[in-house]
């Protein structure tokens, strides 16, 4: 009874030790946007933020990863990390990889937190801001019309004429 | 990851108080001079596009069709299309719609003053809208001094959104709505629904009633009207039973279109987020967006040329589909009126001919009232026109019907199309 | 796995060389295994949505209206929605719309096989089209082994997206354009127009043959057929000279829809990027997108239940609005075979009221027919729509005039309206 927990810990020491070595653990560490992109299932986020107005000021992790202190964002990267890995190992990949509203939640936050001198009177007001900051800026993240599941070159859409 | 300021160094510190319902903008604009300022330049705006924008052209000139349309009725006389909204109060004053001789019972209430000036909140708590819509437009004429403003809008304590109008808190109740439940979003369109509706005058009282019993959809309220025993006016010569539907804007706008079900307000795209150094604020130049589409469409839509492209496109197809509603309802009218002119006429077929032309003209005017010449929910535009188009035929066939005679069945093309700048 | 792959192996080596215009998609197969699978899910889909979907259930039980709207033709005896491209073959030769009497100067020509298989193009290259239309259905028929495959829109040696159906290149060619010239983006929906759009046999040769010349909107095309003197049937008692609309996806998609201005192709809905692991690749099981809407739209909309919400609403309006242009239209037939029936109507009058038949039915069906039930273009489907009604409704008036007799002015209601499941 008293030597499970310290087994299991055990093995799993030894499996996230393996899985470090062959994976290149050390850089999931970083906040390397191509890290990220390592992933082809990340492909096309990442190629839309390389386009987008934001790549040369804010990386994947100022968005998309708490910074109220130290202990919550890697908290949360730990978290995001172990469900990313989990459904890229398994390939239980969404056919559209969206968003969860905690995400969205964390994101906003960082939009605030940069933006605050200019969304001052947006939050000054009596009743409570509703709604996020890219549904009116659709195109700030992740290119013409937000993230979308195409390759980039087929995501921005063909002049006609 | 670039460092913010302590909020607390930004925050806006009110300069001077402002009393509840205050109705003079001048004083709000105190604390908040970018608010202000913006709202002043509805003042002098004069651009036109191309169906709409802020001159005060004339739509009897531009489409001379809506002079028999409107036949026997004051819109008939002076109709012209909406200034910014500073002006409110010197439009209403100057229309020749008015009628100012109050010893005819059919004398302007003061209930045409209620969407026009910032002292209507003030002097509804006062009064009482009750009371207030029992006086003449020419009794009440000394009590308003200002033109739309923040009173219309805001809560002066809190700046928040409210709902000012008692017709419109009335109209929700009775749906068994209560605006104080609204999310801010929701406000952001709400605060327009004031004014831009639906409306009539209930009663001897001319007691300002939105007609939103049944649902706000044109079937619904044509239904309600048709319940309430309602008309406008008695159309001469044949004494249909005129039905004048009136920007209904917000109705329009709210049923189920495009924009408003991916949850898109009135203020997002005629008050725009703009900028003063690093803030942004909501401009109160509140006017057409193709004015301005950069601002307005322009962070949801990266490619304004193609969204104002689009309008254009969908403002055509709905001005042409227009046109071809009115041809049907005038040649319905013109059968109605020979029909009983004739004397001997089937009274049920014709009766039934005015019930569908009093229809056919309310689904017409509710996309032509209603100012966006059908961009707000293109869809509903031409299918209610569709609905018109048909009613008026059938209104023109019953009418031959009731008298036999195929003379009624004659088509016509009257004026050409409606030139646009 | 986690550690990215290098470039160069996802690059894909061809197993086999296929030759020009090959038409067995199974050897294509060998090199493009994902493409090919997937078209090959097109032959057992089945399930059905609103309004479409992948089952052959019949248009003629769901709205019987449609029986009469094409009396005398064909068309009344078995129209079904269509299935996946894989059965093509099967549905052409099992539908009783065929004549397969040769002895009959009206037998069905090879023309029908034009659009249903991957033999035609090698087979239009080895007999040219001229020869091959000039064929009887029944002589056609062995050469005739595959359903729709890869040579129907991809050249071999290269893999580009071409267009294969002479009548296409020749339609673009009269006016004045080259596909060759196409982008990319624009072949991903050309490659559709080699089958879904409105055609017409020419001349006794039942040449295969767009008409286009004037243009592709709906009443250049009435106007192309008025100049041609063309007709596809009589209907039967009125003698009207009748046009049916076949699938005019491309062009009432083209006419300036939200989504073609916007630069979106067909493909881009129907045949969106799918993974296999690693790869993406178009998927060939074409189909409705309301099967699959993560997939198809949410390639470039974040809310799918928001879009998908959209078409349900749009569909609807188009779809009730289609049934009261069906009533118009069906009020106007009767009238027109009353005022024939009478046998003393004013010829002009009744020629003019059979011309706006023919007008206002074949603009119901360039919506009707078009398979997206209005989605591809709503504001055009209800523009159409409205035109078709007054049209109608103009016919029915003409009838009875030319016989001067009021019975002819009934109105009625047919059948209640379609249940959709
Ligand atoms: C400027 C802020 C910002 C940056 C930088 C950013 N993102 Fe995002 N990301 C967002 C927002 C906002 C959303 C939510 C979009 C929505 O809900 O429509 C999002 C959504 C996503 C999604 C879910 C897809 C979706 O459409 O909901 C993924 C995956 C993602 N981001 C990955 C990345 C990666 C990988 C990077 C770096 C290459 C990155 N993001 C950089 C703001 C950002
Ligand atoms: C191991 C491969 C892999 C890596 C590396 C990776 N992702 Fe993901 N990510 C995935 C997969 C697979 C999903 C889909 C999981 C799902 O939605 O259930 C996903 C989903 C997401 C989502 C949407 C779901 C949510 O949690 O809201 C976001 C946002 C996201 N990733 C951001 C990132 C960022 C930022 C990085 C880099 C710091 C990153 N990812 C690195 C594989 C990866
Ligand atoms: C790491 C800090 C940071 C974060 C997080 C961030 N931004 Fe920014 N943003 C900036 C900076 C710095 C600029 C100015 C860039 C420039 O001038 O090129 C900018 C520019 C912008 C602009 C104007 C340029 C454009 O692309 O339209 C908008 C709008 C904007 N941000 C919105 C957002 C939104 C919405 C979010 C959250 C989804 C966000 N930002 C997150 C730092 C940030
Ligand atoms: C998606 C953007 C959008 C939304 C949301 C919207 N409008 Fe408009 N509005 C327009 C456009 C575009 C026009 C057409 C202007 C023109 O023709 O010049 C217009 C026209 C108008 C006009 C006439 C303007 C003029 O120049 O005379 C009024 C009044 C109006 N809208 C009020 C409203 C109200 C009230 C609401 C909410 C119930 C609303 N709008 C919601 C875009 C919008
Ligand atoms: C207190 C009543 C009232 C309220 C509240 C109100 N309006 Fe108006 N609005 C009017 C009147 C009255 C006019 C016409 C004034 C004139 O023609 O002199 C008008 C005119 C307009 C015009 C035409 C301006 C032009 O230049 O042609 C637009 C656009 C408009 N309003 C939009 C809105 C929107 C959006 C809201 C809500 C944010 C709103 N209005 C709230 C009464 C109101
Ligand atoms: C429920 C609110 C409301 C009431 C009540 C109301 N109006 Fe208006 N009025 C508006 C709005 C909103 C506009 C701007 C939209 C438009 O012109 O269609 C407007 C515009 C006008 C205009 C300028 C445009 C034009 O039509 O020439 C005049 C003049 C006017 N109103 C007069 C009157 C008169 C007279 C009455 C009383 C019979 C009246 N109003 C009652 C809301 C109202
Ligand atoms: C036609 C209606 C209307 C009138 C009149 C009006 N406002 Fe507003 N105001 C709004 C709307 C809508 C918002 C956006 C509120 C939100 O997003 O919650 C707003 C926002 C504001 C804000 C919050 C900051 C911002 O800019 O978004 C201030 C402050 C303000 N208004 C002041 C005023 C003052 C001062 C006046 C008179 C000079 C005035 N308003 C008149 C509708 C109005
Ligand atoms: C209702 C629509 C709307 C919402 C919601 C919104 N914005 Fe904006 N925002 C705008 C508009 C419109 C502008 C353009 C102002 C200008 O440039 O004149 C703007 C401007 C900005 C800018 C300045 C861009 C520049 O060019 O410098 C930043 C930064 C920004 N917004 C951030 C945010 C953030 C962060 C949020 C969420 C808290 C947010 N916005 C929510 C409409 C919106
Ligand atoms: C707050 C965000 C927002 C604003 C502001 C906005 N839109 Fe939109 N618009 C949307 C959304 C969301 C859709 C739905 C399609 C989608 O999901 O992309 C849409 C759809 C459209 C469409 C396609 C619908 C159709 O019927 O063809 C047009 C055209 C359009 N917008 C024009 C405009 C114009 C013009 C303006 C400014 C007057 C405007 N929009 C302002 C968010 C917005
Ligand atoms: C913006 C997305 C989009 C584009 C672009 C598009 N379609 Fe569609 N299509 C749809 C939708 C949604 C439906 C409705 C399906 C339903 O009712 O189940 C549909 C229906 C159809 C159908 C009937 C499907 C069935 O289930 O029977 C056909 C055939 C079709 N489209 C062909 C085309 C062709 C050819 C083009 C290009 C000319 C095209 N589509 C462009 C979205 C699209
Ligand atoms: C070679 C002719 C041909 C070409 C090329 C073609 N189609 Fe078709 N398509 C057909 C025929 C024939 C059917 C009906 C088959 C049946 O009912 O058995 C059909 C059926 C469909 C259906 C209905 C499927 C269902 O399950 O109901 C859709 C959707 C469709 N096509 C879309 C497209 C799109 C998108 C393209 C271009 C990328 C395209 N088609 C190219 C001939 C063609
Ligand atoms: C220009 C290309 C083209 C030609 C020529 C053509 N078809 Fe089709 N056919 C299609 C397309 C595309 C569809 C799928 C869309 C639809 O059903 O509306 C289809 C569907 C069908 C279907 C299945 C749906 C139904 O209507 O029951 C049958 C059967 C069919 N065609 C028979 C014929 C016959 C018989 C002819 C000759 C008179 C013919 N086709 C000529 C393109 C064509
Ligand atoms: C109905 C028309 C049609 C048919 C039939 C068809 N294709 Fe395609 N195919 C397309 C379109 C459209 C694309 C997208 C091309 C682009 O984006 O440039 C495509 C793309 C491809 C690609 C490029 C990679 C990708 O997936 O985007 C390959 C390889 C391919 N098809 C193979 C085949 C094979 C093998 C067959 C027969 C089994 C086939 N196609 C049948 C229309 C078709
Ligand atoms: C390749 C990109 C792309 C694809 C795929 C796509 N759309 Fe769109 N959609 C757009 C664009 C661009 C607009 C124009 C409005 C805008 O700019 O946001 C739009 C507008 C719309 C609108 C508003 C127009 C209206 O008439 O109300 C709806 C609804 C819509 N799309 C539904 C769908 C559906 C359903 C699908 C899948 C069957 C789909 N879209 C696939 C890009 C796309
Ligand atoms: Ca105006
Ligand atoms: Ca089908």
């Amino acid at each position: 009874m008293s030597k499970l927990p310290i087994i299991a810990i055990g093995i799993a020491v030894l499996a996230l030790g393996y899985f470090a070595l062959v994976s290149d653990a050390a850089a999931y560490g970083g906040s390397a946007p191509e890290t990220c992109a390592n992933c082809h299932a990340m492909d096309s986020q990442y190629e839309n933020w390389a386009h987008g107005g934001h790549a040369h000021v804010a990386k994947c992790t100022d968005c998309h990863l708490p910074h109220d202190n130290f202990v919550s964002y890697y908290m949360e990267k730990g978290r995001q990390g172990a469900k990313d890995t989990y459904a890229f190992v398994t390939g239980n990949i969404p056919v559209a990889i969206r968003a969860e509203e905690k995400t969205k939640e964390i994101v906003q936050e960082n939009c605030i937190h940069c933006h605050e001198d200019t969304v001052e009177a947006m939050l000054a007001g009596a009743q409570p801001l509703d709604r996020y900051c890219w549904e009116c800026h659709r195109s700030v993240a992740h290119g013409e019309r937000g993230a979308t599941g195409a390759p980039y070159q087929d995501s921005v859409l063909y002049p006609t004429k | 990851y670039i460092q913010n300021q302590p909020a607390e160094a930004r925050a806006v510190q009110p300069l001077v108080e402002i009393a509840a319902l205050e109705p003079d903008s001048a004083r709000w604009g105190i604390n908040y001079p970018n608010q202000y300022d913006t709202l002043m330049n509805t003042k002098t705006n004069n651009v036109d596009t191309t169906y709409a924008g802020s001159s005060a052209f004339s739509w009897l000139e531009r489409d001379p069709r809506q002079v028999i349309l409107f036949g026997g009725y004051p819109f008939s006389k002076d109709y012209n299309d909406d200034r910014g909204h500073a002006n409110a109060l010197d439009d209403v004053r100057a229309t020749k719609r008015l009628n100012l001789d109050d010893s005819d019972p059919k004398h302007t209430p003061a209930t045409c003053y209620s969407c026009k000036s910032s002292d209507n909140p003030g002097l509804w708590t006062e009064l009482g809208m009750e009371a207030y819509d029992a006086m003449s437009f020419n009794e009440m004429t000394p009590e308003i001094n200002n033109s739309i403003g923040c009173s219309n809008c805001h809560e002066a304590e809190t700046m928040r959104l409210v709902a000012t109008n008692p017709a419109l808190i009335e109209a929700l109740e009775r749906q068994g709505k209560d605006w104080e439940s609204f999310s801010r979003q929701e406000m952001r369109s709400l605060v327009c629904a004031n004014c831009h509706v639906e409306y009539y005058f209930k009663g001897d009282g001319k007691y300002l009633t939105f007609p939103w019993d049944n649902g706000t959809k044109v079937e619904e309220i044509i239904a309600y009207y048709e319940e309430a025993g309602f008309k406008d006016w008695a159309y001469p010569e044949t004494d249909s039973p005129m039905l004048k539907a009136q920007h209904p804007e917000y109705e329009f706008f709210t049923a189920g279109s495009t924009h408003y079900e991916a949850g898109v307000s009135c203020a997002d795209c005629h008050m725009p987020y703009v900028r003063d150094g690093a803030a942004k604020y909501s401009s109160h130049d509140v006017h057409s967006p193709l004015l301005n589409p950069e601002e307005s469409c322009g962070q949801c839509h990266t490619d304004t040329d193609y969204v104002v492209d689009r309008v254009a496109k969908i403002q055509q197809q709905v001005a042409e589909t227009k046109i071809t509603a009115e041809d049907a309802i005038i040649d319905a009218m013109n059968a109605i009126k020979a029909a009983v002119a004739a004397g001997d006429a089937d009274p049920a077929l014709l009766d039934e001919a005015k019930k569908l032309h009093r229809e056919a003209q309310f689904m017409w005017d509710f996309i032509s009232a209603e100012n966006s010449t059908g961009f707000h929910n293109p869809e509903y535009a031409l299918e209610v026109l569709s609905n018109s188009i048909d009613t008026a035929r059938r209104a023109q066939m019953l009418a031959a019907q009731s008298v036999g005679d195929m003379d009624l069945l004659a088509t016509g093309t009257y004026y050409a199309e409606p030139e646009t700048p």
